[in-house]
């Protein structure tokens, strides 16, 4: 039961990172119906950047009481604003040329400068896990059977504020009604005055910032970043997206944290060599029964 | 030396695109065909026609994934795994590992029965669904494959893979430590690869491919069983792969789950993407200009780098940024592939032209 | 003899009604209209035929087989074929290859022959290219059996569906506006094509807004509107029927 | 009267095919000009051309005497051009009343665009009755009221619609076309692409007769739909 316990809290985790790099995935898939594979190389850009901040500031001593929170905000908003720039740079150079292209020359691309980034960043940081500064506290705090460090509970709830935010904001603001009238149908949105590239840009600048969110809160989580992070943690953030029903934005939450807990529990039960076994063939037999995802829509087709 | 071998074989495929005349394009492939049995006599070393024949293998599992992609529209990003299939199969078949020796011959076979097979199974429940959802559904299998067998370590030796592996012989007469016969061999299965390529794309099967990826709900009202012809794709997409996997391997002696990962599928997508999807010619163009790019090209420069300026810099780091740089940079430039076929050509020609009147 | 029977069908999408307790019989040999408002229920009623959607009650009958739970290309063997509102070609194949899909259903070469190029094979591709060219003349596709789909004419477009569509040799063949966006020439032309077409054995049913057509071209004539029947009979009895007058033409025509 | 709407010598292609070669038209501030011409003659892509969609070869466009050649779609419409696009294009997964919200996308103020939206359901009330459904549940009939309504809460100078009744029952055609006259008297100027050439000559000012991307014709309504040759091939005989 105890262990049980833990393993739903590290699942949650978990699952609260996918969550927040599969948004980034399902809103650039929504609006320009392209897997961005460079996103996993983001998120962990953003990893390296948060520490690189925390590192500079712990070696000028300054992180403690006030400081430290300052530092940690620091760190955070530092990863959140390169990895919304590294995004929207992506799209700028390598995607937006390709606009009226096959199709699968943007996924081409989008492979391609994966490779690239992997490779850059191992140039940078090295090809080893590099060690996150270890200094957050992390007090346990007893919840009956339950046993949770504090870090935990602020790493959901704050994928879970930067998620709901994000509904809203898609859902109601008029910039959110732009992505999604842009998602649907490009010509008509610029016909009423939307400028479709900026549109695009932005959502790639908001799908960079939830992968700098989300690299923010890996690093400190799993305690290190490392250059090839972001593949299987992309990967597996897509499959969260597509579980859930690509393009939607609950569907991309919902689908994170159940791939998290998958991978928590059969971890736990199975071993973590057969994780990934695990959580493909959970995908394939979901879209098998429902293939548009858990929450996506099946529209019936248009004769 | 092996710029030259490799300029010949692409000279010779444009040739044969530019020309339109039928008796002047098989002339082009006869002398093609007969440059590259004679000239190993007089020109090249083992070196290069080692390279030559993992191109050449690179060729065949890029014409199988073409039937997959290019004829019938199914994005596969799993493809290696079939390729690990027909690998492991001769691995654990020809080899010390259960004391079975079968001959290579019959392997090539029943790798590429167990590859089409494995092609259907994962095919059967997936291939209802549509573009991006099934490419990441195959992913999700090039991901499981290669994990499933370095995890049964008891069978497959596991991370470590299965070495010493049987070297084939020819009516009893062993390979040896000699790349000749792989070249030879591979070079043949280039050619079948060919053949049923260009026969698949001319039949009624063929024709059903392209009505289903051009409209699959137009194909259906035509009375086309379109799942039964979308495993068909799968599966002798997957038997070329297995059939590459086979020779892979043989050659290697060696196999080991790492060689058969997410890099390899996307190499291989990366082939038929840049030659020109669909088009068999470009795809042969695609796989051995990537294939040079990446076992000949890059070391080289490395080198050269290295004697130039007394450097112990490895230039094998930057390995996959100038890959990724390369892919990139053509799509930019070339998004339709260096030898497009026809239908790309139109389709990138009316691309987002859908609503217009003229 | 009745070729197609539907008898009280209905179709709901959720707490839509789109089409509710519709008999219909159309004999052999006839050339048949259905007419209505949109979102009466037309293309619905063809997507429900060709197994698009499925039909929640009632039964419909093909040649006097029932389809319910036919998958559409087992529908298709049954001899339905039919063309789409908004043109369903393949655009990035020639007018030719088109065609040649269409006689899918009369061709035998299986996998085997397709992978070795058999005698079969050969054979009957020569056979499905020269019926092909033989369908393009009829349909009046001429001089640009090579060039691809999409790059022909929007009129052309149209006659090429159709001539896919008869290239399964159909005893029902379902026509979904098949005038719209012709010039009335074209439309002409429209008209003596589908006479020809019935002249050769077939069965038409066809959904079409431009009444002059309807009205010059239909033996018989079925209205629907919401989803209901509420007219059938001759061009003569349907105009004149208040109801249809109330409910779609606004005026007498 | 000024002109409003000035396309000279436009010519735009396709990869190498020339769709327009050489289209000369103007629109005068309060008229209703009809684009007539068979399928494919390049009706549309001069709609598309005007506002920004395709890229323009050779030629010069105006609107209110600046050129908009080199602008971006979304910049024209902002300039006070509306573009109700063949198909309708309405956005489907969102709900009416979001789709009008959008039409006023570049209007600053919520209150303005909310008013507007009140006078756009005035002119079209079943789209009231349907405020809250998606888009795509409306019928044919109703996504085309909702794809004009749309255009109009931007309060366009000029509105460019293309084959409003295309698929359209006779009833709602007739409709569709009261309402353009209404539009129209309340001061849009309107530039009409229709297959339906009798309904649209009767409705139109003046018209162009587009055939194989030139103008073929170019006159007043009353004299194209008295004219033989323009009879025979757009209008039939009935």
């Amino acid at each position: 039961m105890h262990e049980f316990l833990a393993q739903l809290a590290n699942g949650v985790e978990l699952g609260a990172i996918y969550a927040l790099i599969a948004l980034g995935y399902t809103l650039v898939y929504g609006i320009l119906e392209l897997i961005n594979f460079a996103h996993g190389d983001v998120y962990t850009f953003g990893s390296f950047v948060a520490l690189g901040v925390l590192v500079g500031l712990r070696a000028a001593g300054v992180l403690h009481g006030a400081g430290l929170i300052l530092g940690i905000a620091a760190a955070l908003i530092a990863a959140i604003i390169a990895s919304a720039l590294l995004n929207a740079a992506i799209e700028r150079l390598a995607y937006r040329p390709l606009r009226k292209a096959p199709r699968l020359a943007p996924l081409i691309t989008a492979i391609g400068v994966s490779f690239m980034l992997e490779n850059l960043i191992e140039l940078w940081q090295g090809s080893a896990p590099v060690p996150f500064p270890n200094v957050i506290p992390n007090p346990q705090l007893q919840i009956g059977a339950l046993e949770v460090g504090v870090q935990q509970i602020v790493v959901v709830a704050l994928a879970i504020v930067t998620m709901v935010a994000l509904h809203f904001f898609v859902q109601r603001s008029r910039l959110g009604k732009a992505m999604r009238a842009v998602a649907q149908d490009r010509d008509a949105a610029s016909l009423v005055g939307i400028d479709v590239n900026r549109t695009i840009a932005i959502t790639f600048l908001i799908a960079g910032a939830l992968a700098g969110v989300a690299g923010f809160v890996g690093g400190v989580s799993f305690g290190s970043a490392w250059f090839l992070n972001g593949f299987g943690a992309g990967l597996r953030a897509f499959t969260a997206a597509v579980l859930g029903g690509i393009g939607n934005i609950a569907g991309a939450m919902l689908g994170g944290f159940l791939i998290g807990l998958l991978e928590s529990f059969s971890t736990w039960l199975i071993g973590g060599q057969w994780s990934n076994v695990a959580v493909f063939s959970v995908l394939i037999l979901v879209l098998v029964f429902r293939p548009s995802g858990l929450l996506g829509e099946s529209l019936p087709e248009k004769v | 030396m092996i710029y030259t071998y490799a300029f010949v074989a692409i000279a010779a495929c444009v040739a044969i695109e530019r020309f339109h005349n039928r008796r002047a394009k098989a002339t082009i492939v006869l002398l093609l065909a007969a440059f590259l049995a004679i000239a190993p006599r007089f020109y090249g070393n083992d070196a290069v026609f080692s390279v030559l024949a993992d191109a050449a293998v690179y060729v065949m599992l890029a014409l199988g994934l073409n039937i997959v992609v290019g004829f019938a529209g199914l994005l596969d990003l799993g493809y290696a795994a079939f390729f690990a299939i027909g690998a492991y199969t001769y691995g654990m078949l020809a080899s010390p590992q259960f004391g079975l020796h079968l001959p290579f011959w019959a392997l090539l076979f029943i790798a590429a029965a167990l590859a089409a097979l494995f092609g259907a199974l994962l095919g059967a429940p997936t291939l209802r669904l549509h573009g991006d959802y099934l490419a990441i559904v195959t992913l999700g299998f090039g991901e499981i494959v290669p994990q499933i067998f370095q995890n049964l370590t008891k069978y497959t030796g596991g991370p470590n893979g299965i070495a010493a592996l049987d070297v084939p012989t020819f009516f009893g007469h062993s390979f040896g430590a000699s790349v000749m016969p792989y070249y030879y061999i591979a070079l043949f299965g280039i050619a079948f690869a060919l053949w049923i390529s260009r026969n698949l794309r001319e039949s009624r099967l063929g024709r059903a491919w392209m009505a289903i990826r051009e409209d699959e709900l137009a194909a259906k009202h035509a009375g086309i069983d379109v799942l039964r012809s979308k495993l068909a794709a799968f599966a002798i997409g997957a038997s070329f792969s297995g059939i590459g996997g086979v020779l892979f391997a043989a050659k290697l002696a060696l196999v080991s789950p790492d060689l058969f990962g997410f890099q390899v599928s996307v190499l291989i997508v990366s082939m038929l993407v840049l030659g020109g999807m669909g088009n068999i010619v470009g795809v042969v163009v695609g796989s051995l200009l990537l294939t040079i790019v990446n076992s000949a090209l890059l070391p080289q420069i490395n080198s050269l780098v290295d004697t130039a300026f007394h450097t112990t810099l490895d230039l094998s780091n930057l390995h996959f940024l100038i890959y990724g740089a390369i892919l990139v940079g053509i799509m930019l430039f070339r998004p339709e592939g260096l030898l497009p076929s026809r239908e790309r050509r139109a389709e990138l020609h009316h691309a987002g032209e859908a609503a217009v009147d003229a | 003899m009745s070729l197609l029977g539907l008898a009280g069908v209905t179709k709901r999408f959720g707490a839509l009604t789109a089409l509710s307790n519709v008999n219909l019989n159309v004999e052999e040999g006839a050339i048949f209209g259905i007419i209505g408002p949109n979102g009466a229920g037309k293309s619905t009623l063809f997507n429900l035929l060709t197994a698009i959607y499925r039909f929640d009650e009632g039964s419909i009958s093909i040649g006097g087989v029932s389809i319910a739970g036919l998958t559409t290309q087992r529908i298709a063997r049954l001899g339905v074929a039919r063309t789409f509102q908004n043109l369903r070609l393949f655009g990035n194949a020639s007018a030719l290859a088109n065609v040649m899909v269409g006689e899918h259903l009369l061709l035998q070469a299986n996998i085997v022959d397709a992978l070795l190029n058999s005698a079969r094979e050969r054979r009957e591709r020569l056979e499905a290219e020269r019926r092909a060219r033989e369908l393009l003349r009829f349909v009046g596709v001429v001089g640009v059996e090579e060039h691809f789909a999409r790059n022909l004419s929007y009129g052309t477009q149209r006659r090429l569906e159709i001539a896919r569509a008869l290239a399964a040799r159909p005893r029902l063949l379902l026509l979904d506006e098949p005038a719209a966006g012709l010039n009335p020439s074209e439309k002409l032309e429209l008209v003596s094509l589908i006479r020809a077409i019935r002249d050769t054995g077939a069965t038409v049913v066809l959904i079409e807004h431009d009444m002059g057509l309807v009205m010059n071209l239909c033996e018989r004539i079925a209205v629907l509107d919401y989803g209901e029947k509420i007219a059938e009979g001759s061009p003569r009895e349907v105009r004149e029927h208040p109801r249809v007058i109330e409910a779609y033409l606004g005026a007498p025509a | 009267m000024s002109v409003l709407l000035d396309v000279r010598a436009l010519e735009v292609r396709y990869g190498g095919i020339v769709a327009l070669r050489g289209i000369d038209l103007h629109v005068e501030e309060g008229e209703i000009v009809a684009l007539l011409g068979a399928n494919g003659a390049g009706k549309t892509t001069t709609l598309r051309a005007i506002s920004g969609l395709l890229p323009v070869r050779a030629g010069e466009i105006s609107f209110a005497g600046a050129s908009v050649r080199r602008r971006s779609p979304d910049a024209i419409a902002r300039l006070g051009i509306g573009h109700v696009p063949e198909g309708r294009r309405v956005f489907t997964r969102m709900t009416v009343r979001e789709n009008l919200e959008l039409g006023g996308y570049a209007i600053a103020s919520h209150r303005k665009v909310a008013d507007r939206i009140d006078e756009v359901l005035a002119i079209f009330p079943r789209l009231h009755e349907r405020i809250a459904q998606r888009a795509g549940t409306l019928s044919g009939g109703e996504q085309q009221m909702l794809a004009i309504g749309r255009a109009l809460i931007a309060r366009p100078r000029l509105l460019l619609l293309d084959e409003p009744s295309l698929g359209l029952a006779p009833l709602v055609v007739a409709q569709i076309f009261e309402v353009l006259r209404d539009i129209h008297k309340r001061g849009t100027t309107v530039v009409l692409v229709e297959q339906n050439a009798r309904a649209a000559l009767a409705l139109a000012d003046r018209g162009y007769v587009l055939r194989n991307g030139e103008i073929a014709r170019a006159d007043t309504a009353d004299a194209l739909a008295r004219d033989p040759a323009v009879v025979a091939a757009y209008l039939g005989g009935e």
